[in-house]
């Protein structure tokens, strides 16, 4: 067993599944798991509101892989864009599956 | 005066209502989102479906100066309506230019209701008039995107913006129904008739059910969105509207034609629109847009725009 | 007992048995969530139009009457189940109350499968009866729930139940529809009927069967309800069902009427009713309520009921 | 050739080219997963209910010979169909019979689009057809999937598959619909009419325009298959169709019916073959039988093989 | 980077999701994510077999914050109702979005 | 409050979703929950593809256990299945029910 690794998930408007899941790839997230959301957070009525639901985006990625979607999450999005991100550490087996 | 009383007791009309009270009174009901999106997919292909069909029956050049006008019309109105905001309004421009972008575009919604209520007055648009909704949902809103990005104020991706609203579901449907009901014509469109004819009306009424209870959400922005952006949302659809009546009439079209064009041009869109201003304009504020366009706009275009649109082009028509 | 047999012979009927077998056999079939909430709306928002429609033809005085009787079966159900249960049954003051709720308010899909079952031996009921639907659903829930809080056993909140039930999906489509379809009128119903009149039957197939696999889960708990309520649940139907009967006549309904009135006293709640019952009384325990209502009275009241009620009323208005 | 221009302008044909349009270019377009199947549990069901009706007045004696002839086929086609994969296309023996178990089995939606397209052409199929779907779906994934397990080389379940496949939604649905329309008979099943049968060919389209999506999803493995999977999904089709089709006839069915058992038989199952195989063969590589059966073999035959089928059908007739 | 906070996560039946909500607005959660699910547990049937799923309801909160949800919806619904609730360290970013 | 409970996580194709729910009670498991999930990993198509989505399936149980169910996942569907399982501690409050 491992422990090196993180639970990346990001919870955002549906607008940007394609974009944040391309950034996730591009740090080297080998997978990700989507389910849909509901919520309501700091900012008012957001077009998913008409457009449809938010998206949780989760992928169990390298420890420093986590730490840096993260940080470019902040970066890009959360000025304008409803979205948060959180990170947490999970136990994995065969963690080459993640690599 | 008889036919604005009769349209409030069109089931549609009243459908929209019940939603609207339904969540007033806070109930629970509520139409499951798969339902709503497969009840815009059936509307937007049927409506393409029989507008294709007719097409198939239209001879080009009857067709051409109408497209023409509307083509036209999509370019002028997310001006008109940026110039309101921004010097009346004294609106940002980023904002104004999001808000132009609805108003330029067109909401399909109010294009079914004006065709359900003029076929209650017995009248009957051009056929081809789903083409002409398919003109003017893209234009509009490109021509009030570029605004902020020629001054370098869009944040967002244009391009993106654009590969969305032109892939963009409601286009897909009306363009590509429209298609295929050209090919197929007349006989072979008549197996799928039943389903996507008959059945219009009917479910028309349980679209506009949830369209109610949405719009019911925004009614509570109106405060947010203070007094000029509600006089905006209802006196800018009547200027449209009554200048789309004329040239309608100027360029062909019947009165119900007419009347169905000037419902198009004054509709705001509440779907191509706010996904596409979301990507192009993300710092816009979608509390202005949606309401204006799904808050004020549409519930006064469906009750009492519309009748006041079949109205004037009635006495342009008979001026001419 | 030819009626009895065509009753089995029906698609309605046939579709829960299927849908019954279905669970048996272990068959992933599924009918999708948002499919059934979807039929469920369709079916409520079409009984309330046609009744709408209905009632707009209808005197007052005709309806008055039957109205307040419904009214009365609504407040004299829930005690009589009530004391059964209580009495007879030796059930703590919490779940009979609980189970009396249900048995006081209606069954809209039994209302519909006696709609249906009359049409099919070519009777039909006054066009008002979706309205008795409406007046029998909220006041024998209430009544119910008001047992044990006048004893302090209740729990939760009242007053969050009633709200519950007075807003709920089914009573806002029953009576706004009833509503649009008596402000709209026969003229302006004719565009919207190929939708909800012509489709009606066959939802209803869909909706059955999807029933039917409910009550299949709720029949793995027949043992854990114990003989009493397998008999409450079938006894009770047959004593409010003729009661129902012979009150529906004495205020002027039809045999068809009558009937329909029958199935509707005698049915008990699934949707309303449980809703409620969780909110304001969470401690009794669903088991009992849901498989009472749902896995024996309802497939009681489908294939035998019914017919039954028809039967006793025939009889009945022969005396009379 | 008429006959084949024609089928590519039925609304049908054309939806599905509309859904694989949409996906290259990218559009978000997307029917709900729930919408979808409830269309499939729609047609599934209003298939069988309109053959079990026909059935219901079918002697005996003419469906005997049809029904033996089709389990037959059953039985033959994935044994074809494996000894080409092995021997000429030297794919390993458990990928081969988990493509040989798709084309043993049938796709509903490949008879459906036969039946509409005689229907175009102004033939009716024999009444009993939907039976012969049923009895083709189950032999042939078993006879394919015994093969590894024979010789060991099966890692999952085959009874667990067997079950999945025996109660599986489609022929749950099928067989369901078939005892449900042969009991209620043509008078009580005229009341649902309305809904499964004039409803019917609207509600493929929008079966279509999702399943070319689909559809284009895997168009995108063609590269990965290779050219020998991309022959044996058009040249199997072609055997096995014109091999049913003289056996059909053989065995006492018309042009129409005859052409149709030829598009059952020659197409590959994907709903209920999948389901099984991933149980039986989890160590099989589904893009094979899913691009096989869907990405080629499924689009063949609804625009080319199904009028070729017929064609071949009236040339036999002629010539017997 | 901050780790002081939890994910506060409520799986219950759905009757219930209005009134949690409103109790972790009042201890102070800023935002929450709500999924669809359905489950099995100690409790035999429960309303929400017929009435719809359960929902699943999350929440990053304070450390603090968090274990006074976890206590009052502990008191007020486990012995009446379907329900679960348990919290997990999370790492955020930018943590004034939730403060 | 007690930590010594794991939420168990597995994301799997649906087709696995009966029999990993029967691995879980029979290594102790009380309850679960699962939610609908699409996603993205090591394997190209799937059988999912066509037949439905994901199951993301979560249980809470004690250490030990997650730790044999973790086990057995891996070893029982890693090679052939599209499936991932990972696991982490959580706080829960009267844990005798998830015992
Ligand atoms: N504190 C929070 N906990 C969980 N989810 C949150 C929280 N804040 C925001 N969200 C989710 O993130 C989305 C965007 O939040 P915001 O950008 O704050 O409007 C919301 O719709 C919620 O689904
Ligand atoms: N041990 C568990 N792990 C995950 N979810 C659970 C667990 N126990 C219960 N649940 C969820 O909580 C709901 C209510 O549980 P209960 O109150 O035990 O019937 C269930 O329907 C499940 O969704
Ligand atoms: N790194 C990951 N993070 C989150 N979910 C994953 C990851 N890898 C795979 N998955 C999920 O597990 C499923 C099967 O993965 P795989 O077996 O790698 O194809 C995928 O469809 C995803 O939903
Ligand atoms: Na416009
Ligand atoms: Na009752
Ligand atoms: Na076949």
């Amino acid at each position: 067993m491992d422990s090196d690794f993180h639970c990346m998930t990001v919870v955002s408007e549906r607008l940007l599944k394609d974009d944040i899941i391309e950034l996730m790839k591009e740090e080297g997230a080998k997978g990700f798991s989507i389910t849909d959301s509901v919520g309501e957070g700091s900012r008012g009525v957001h077009a998913s509101d008409w457009e449809g639901r938010n998206v949780k985006i989760e992928s169990i990625v390298h420890d420093e892989t986590a730490k840096r979607i993260l940080k470019r999450i902040a970066d890009h999005y959360f000025e304008d864009y409803a979205v948060i991100a959180y990170t947490y550490p999970v136990t994995v087996v065969r963690e080459q599956k993640f690599k | 005066m008889d036919a604005l009383l009769s349209n409030f007791a069109s089931p549609v009309v009243l459908a929209f209502a019940l939603g609207i009270i339904a969540r007033l009174v806070r109930s629970d009901l509520e139409l499951p989102r798969p339902i709503y999106q497969g009840l815009s997919i059936y509307l937007l292909l049927a409506i393409g479906l029989k507008g294709g069909v007719a097409l198939s029956q239209t001879p080009l050049s009857q067709f051409a100066l109408p497209g023409l006008a509307t083509l036209g019309l999509g370019i002028l109105t997310p001006l008109t309506s940026y110039a309101i905001l921004r010097y009346l309004g004294k609106i940002d421009r980023v904002n104004a230019s999001a808000i132009a972008a609805h108003y330029g575009s067109v909401s399909a919604v109010t294009f079914i209701a004006a065709i359900s209520y003029l076929n209650a007055l017995g009248q009957t648009a051009e056929g081809f008039m789903p083409t002409l909704v398919a003109i003017l949902e893209v234009p509009g809103i490109i021509v009030a995107l570029l605004i902020p990005y020629r001054s370098n104020k869009g944040k967002g991706s244009i391009k993106k913006a654009l590969h969305e609203v032109l892939t963009g579901s409601s286009i897909v449907l009306l363009v590509g129904g429209v298609v295929i009901g050209a090919i197929a014509g007349e006989a072979q469109f008549e197996s799928v008739s039943p389903f996507f004819v008959a059945g219009f009306q009917g479910a028309l009424v349980l679209f506009l059910l949830e369209l109610g209870m949405t719009t019911a959400k925004r009614l509570g922005d109106l405060k947010k969105v203070g007094p000029f952006l509600i006089v905006f949302g209802i006196a800018v659809p009547i200027i449209h509207g009554v200048l789309a009546t004329w040239i309608g009439l100027q360029v062909g079209l019947s009165v119900a034609g007419a009347s169905v064009l000037a419902a198009m041009v004054s509709s705001g869109s509440y779907i191509a629109a706010p996904a596409a201003v979301r990507i192009a304009l993300p710092q816009a504020n979608p509390t202005y847009y949606l309401t204006a366009s799904l808050g004020i706009t549409f519930p006064f275009n469906i009750t009492l725009g519309i009748p006041l649109y079949v109205e004037v082009a009635t006495r342009f028509a008979a001026w001419m």
